[in-house]
């Protein structure tokens, strides 16, 4: 697989360097790493600080700004950034009216933050955290590290940032975070594998004519390996998968989110299937975003998350929001 | 204590551990880590995410260059720097990990200037215990722990039980083949976990032949 | 080449579908494929329609809303549309103040949209033109058919949009347009060829380790094949082949495009080459934009596209967006 | 027009062609697409953007479709609706031109209900140089125009000149071999454009295939 860099040491330095350039309202702190809105700390504001490992663009960077995240932490590629990005991001953005992390469930993202809260709070910032566990691929269970953290965590960020930004406190800030997640679920569905740069090849071989079902986001394969299926059928495969678990009660926001490598024309056509399943399940859809949000380098694939939202969470999904990868509103 | 110019080779239960034999262990196990990356990435790439190889690179690169600058007073000062390094750098799952297994293991070594066989072993023990501790993780969970546990306890007071504990790693890291993962990124696969080398067990392995390493290489 | 569709004849219909599922605030006619703003037609505004293959998303139905393209037509994959959704487009978004036309040169496109812009003038439409042919990579001569339109089509779109929006008249949305087109250059290398749903594999071979310079964006190799090149040469070779052709005497505006495949991490890695090329070479940029705007389904790749702009176009560049892929302002 | 029950068959100079000539030509011409719309498409890859088959494909289909709902009166209206359904459904370049292709050479037949073969010839003459106007191409500039061309003017009078036409088409589309590219999207190419066959040129030889069969099983 051929890339875009020039060594795979610095491509999440590169990256930032590159960010910083195209991003002159962010502040981008290429040597420790940390990406902050630029008018951060803002007063009386409430922080959210998110981050996990690179290469799954725009997430978290490109998610930072007014009405979602106050500063994004990156890692290696694939891999959870350190305690020491997490601090100071919380010291960039904290206002005194403490700070949220939004942590994606991996073992090395919880560990990681974990360590950064105590460490902030020493600091004398009040953390409060958000953990995201949306995956429905990875049964819950004493056997496993619990559901993987993916496609919600935008509906988290969104949602807990649009909190924050009108001015909520940070236990609210967190009990939002904290609703959102308890009602989103997302699959994913993985048509080829990735390639990482420090690997150079694909991280596990998936033939011609086969795809992985339950696919998480870092390369790992999937629960299940089936025979190619076509748009209508995976619809039918990862919606059903949702809805089951999460067996709303009422309208949902729509994420049918691209893992990289599969082009817009495809995600729009795949929508078209989802939005046929979400009819015939009588789930009806409130808002729908299609897009390549929660990436995986260059993995083609897809795959959905619905968020049962009620009036509130609507509103603060409307809720003007500035980022490089999602604008809306004012 | 006073075991100096004796050639008891196979037996040195009365050895002192000082500053230079734990920056060695570390050299060593840096010199490995360098040369297996790509190993250990590629185990990690069959039932993780592909960078366990890059990860300790980075950290232990970064470990031995802190160590060329400082000179920390004691062995336990060495270990609690080069865990906060791995803290600081390797990030993952494993740098909480490991670096909390040498940061406890050196804390709990204190500020002696040197050390037993024995004390170290009682130190690496409370390491390991802090790792299961902070991972929430068992022996059998197809992690590091496999490796590290059974090494732990075949440590004793004796500098010959350091290869002991290199080969009960070996072994526990070779062990983790046949397992179902439980905990860590393999989880996610259930079964189809079973059947590959935990990529964390094998670098514990590695982290303990590094320790019989040092230790032969030990005046 | 697995794709997450159902058949190749229906690709095309099914985005549309899904398309009109995830933005209401636009109106999509699936059957005559044509994409228009849902308050269209804008009382006394000029209409900007454009169109071309699909298979380039965003472009051009991305592009659709205030500020950009009051209509957008579909083709089929790497197929021109034709003239019948031309017609349709213009008849849409006619105020009575006219329609522009923005046409990218390719013969498909300009013999089609010629073709419609005698039909919509027979229907009382007062139709202008600009044709897009920013690509360096092709010479312009008589044993060509001159320079393909790629790149600059975005800026030609939101600039000649903004003015448009502004409420200038017809003759002045086309001088826009065509001030900006002649201001702009863009060059394209491919790191791996596309694979269009219809032929189910690679459009040509590339080999591991080399990669195509002065490439197109529907599959057709470039001008050469060199071995494989780090971020920083092929920087290098992109913004030296755009400068010297440009020959650029003020602040530009810069355009890091992905091809598709390539990840966002990448780009940003490459724009950061990018900056320093146009840096050493004395080019001052005034706006950066980093992204996958003008893609060639799945193929990796990226592009650089520079436009040479005076404070009127800066000031239209600036203006307010709210289209699906472009959003800025207010 | 008194050649009815004769046999001379290599010479038909006075058959009429009447439009179910034509329409049997347009359905040889649908058949022939479908069956080579691969090497069409494949021919388009090389040089071109992989579509020229399924472009063709689809404008053939809505034409086949068209004429079994629609009876146009004469062999112009057949051909100006064929002309049509192919600019309203192909698109690309070849889409305006097939469509230009038809469209006048049925203008030029005007209202007759039958036409004699050198009546065809003449109107497909005017079909062909509209196409060179509308993309203004020549001949050795790679395009459907290099095997046009030559047809076109093998075609006379005689009805047994439409297998010589077919001929010269062919042999006009596998002369474009060895030429470089100076129109459509191949012309981006420069130099690797040498040593492919035009997709667009390969189609016209069909077309012109498809005409000779039309012709061989007119009675
Ligand atoms: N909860 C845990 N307890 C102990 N060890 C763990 C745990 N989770 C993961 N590991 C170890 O970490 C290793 C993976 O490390 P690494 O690949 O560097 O981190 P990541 O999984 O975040 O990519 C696994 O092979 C396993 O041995
Ligand atoms: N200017 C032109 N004049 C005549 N024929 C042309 C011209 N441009 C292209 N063609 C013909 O069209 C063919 C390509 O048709 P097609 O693939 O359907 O359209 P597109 O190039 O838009 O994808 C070429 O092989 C060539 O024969
Ligand atoms: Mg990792
Ligand atoms: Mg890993
Ligand atoms: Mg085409
Ligand atoms: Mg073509």
């Amino acid at each position: 697989m051929k890339m875009l860099i020039n060594v795979p040491e610095t491509v999440v330095a590169d990256a930032l360097r590159g960010m910083a350039a195209a991003h002159p309202e962010l502040f981008v702190d290429v040597d420790n790493r940390v990406v902050v809105r630029g008018d951060a700390p803002v007063a009386g504001k409430v922080g959210l600080v998110s981050g996990g490992g690179s290469g799954h663009e725009p997430l978290h960077g490109g998610f930072v700004g007014p009405g979602m995240l106050s500063a994004a932490c990156p890692g290696e590629v694939f891999t959870s950034p350190v305690p020491d990005q997490m601090v100071r991001a919380a010291a960039a953005v904290d206002s005194g009216a403490g700070v949220l992390f939004v942590v994606k469930n991996y073992t090395g993202d919880v560990l990681n933050f974990d360590m950064a809260a105590e460490l902030a709070e020493d600091e004398g910032i009040q953390i409060a955290k958000v953990l995201v566990n949306d995956d429905v691929a990875v049964t819950d269970s004493l056997y496993t590290a619990g559901r993987r953290g993916t496609g919600a965590t935008l509906f988290v960020e969104k949602l807990a940032g649009a909190a924050a930004e009108e001015g909520a406190p940070l236990e609210r800030v967190e009990a939002i975070g904290r609703r959102v997640n308890e009602r989103s679920r997302s699959f994913g569905v993985a048509l080829s594998a990735v390639t990482t740069p420090a690997k150079g090849s694909p991280t596990f071989d998936l033939p011609p004519g086969e795809l992985e079902l339950g696919i998480g986001i870092h390369g790992e394969p999937g629960r299940e390996r089936r025979a190619m299926m076509t748009s209508r059928e995976i619809a039918d495969f990862a919606v059903d998968a949702v809805v089951e678990d999460l067996r709303p009660s009422g309208p949902v926001i729509v994420l049918v989110n691209g893992l990289g490598g599969t082009p817009l024309l495809e995600l729009y056509g795949f929508n078209a299937e989802v939005q046929r399943v979400l009819k015939e399940r009588g789930v009806p859809v409130a808002r729908t975003l299609v897009g390549n949000y929660v990436t995986s380098l260059d993995m083609a694939g897809c795959s959905v998350s619905l968020c049962q939202v009620d009036e509130e969470l609507l509103r603060l999904w409307d809720a003007p929001v500035k980022t490089p990868a999602l604008r809306w509103g004012r | 204590m006073t075991g100096e110019g004796d050639h008891v080779t196979d037996q040195k239960p009365d050895r002192i551990l000082d500053s230079d034999f734990f920056r060695r262990w570390l050299t060593v196990a840096a010199a490995m880590v360098e040369r297996e990356a790509g190993r250990l990435t590629e185990l990690d790439s069959a039932i993780g995410d592909a960078d366990h190889g890059s990860n300790l690179q980075r950290g232990f690169r970064s470990v031995t260059a802190e160590l060329e600058k400082e000179s920390p007073a004691g062995p336990g000062a060495v270990l609690v720097l080069a865990g906060r390094r791995l803290i600081s750098t390797v990030g993952g799952a494993s740098g909480p990990l490991y670096g909390t297994l040498l940061r406890r293991t050196g804390k709990a070594l204190g500020d002696a200037t040197e050390v037993t066989p024995g004390e170290f072993t009682e130190a690496l023990r409370a390491g390991v215990a802090a790792v299961a501790q902070l991972g929430g993780a068992k022996v059998g969970d197809k992690t590091m722990l496999d490796a590290l546990e059974p090494a732990a306890e075949a440590l004793g007071a004796s500098f010959s039980s350091f290869s002991a504990a290199a080969e009960a790693a070996e072994k526990g890291a070779l062990a983790t083949v046949p397992l179902q993962a439980r905990k860590g990124r393999a989880s996610y696969l259930g079964e189809r976990s079973i059947g590959h080398q935990d990529p964390g067990a094998t670098s514990s392995a590695l982290l303990m032949a590094a320790l019989a390493e040092a230790a032969e290489a030990t005046p």
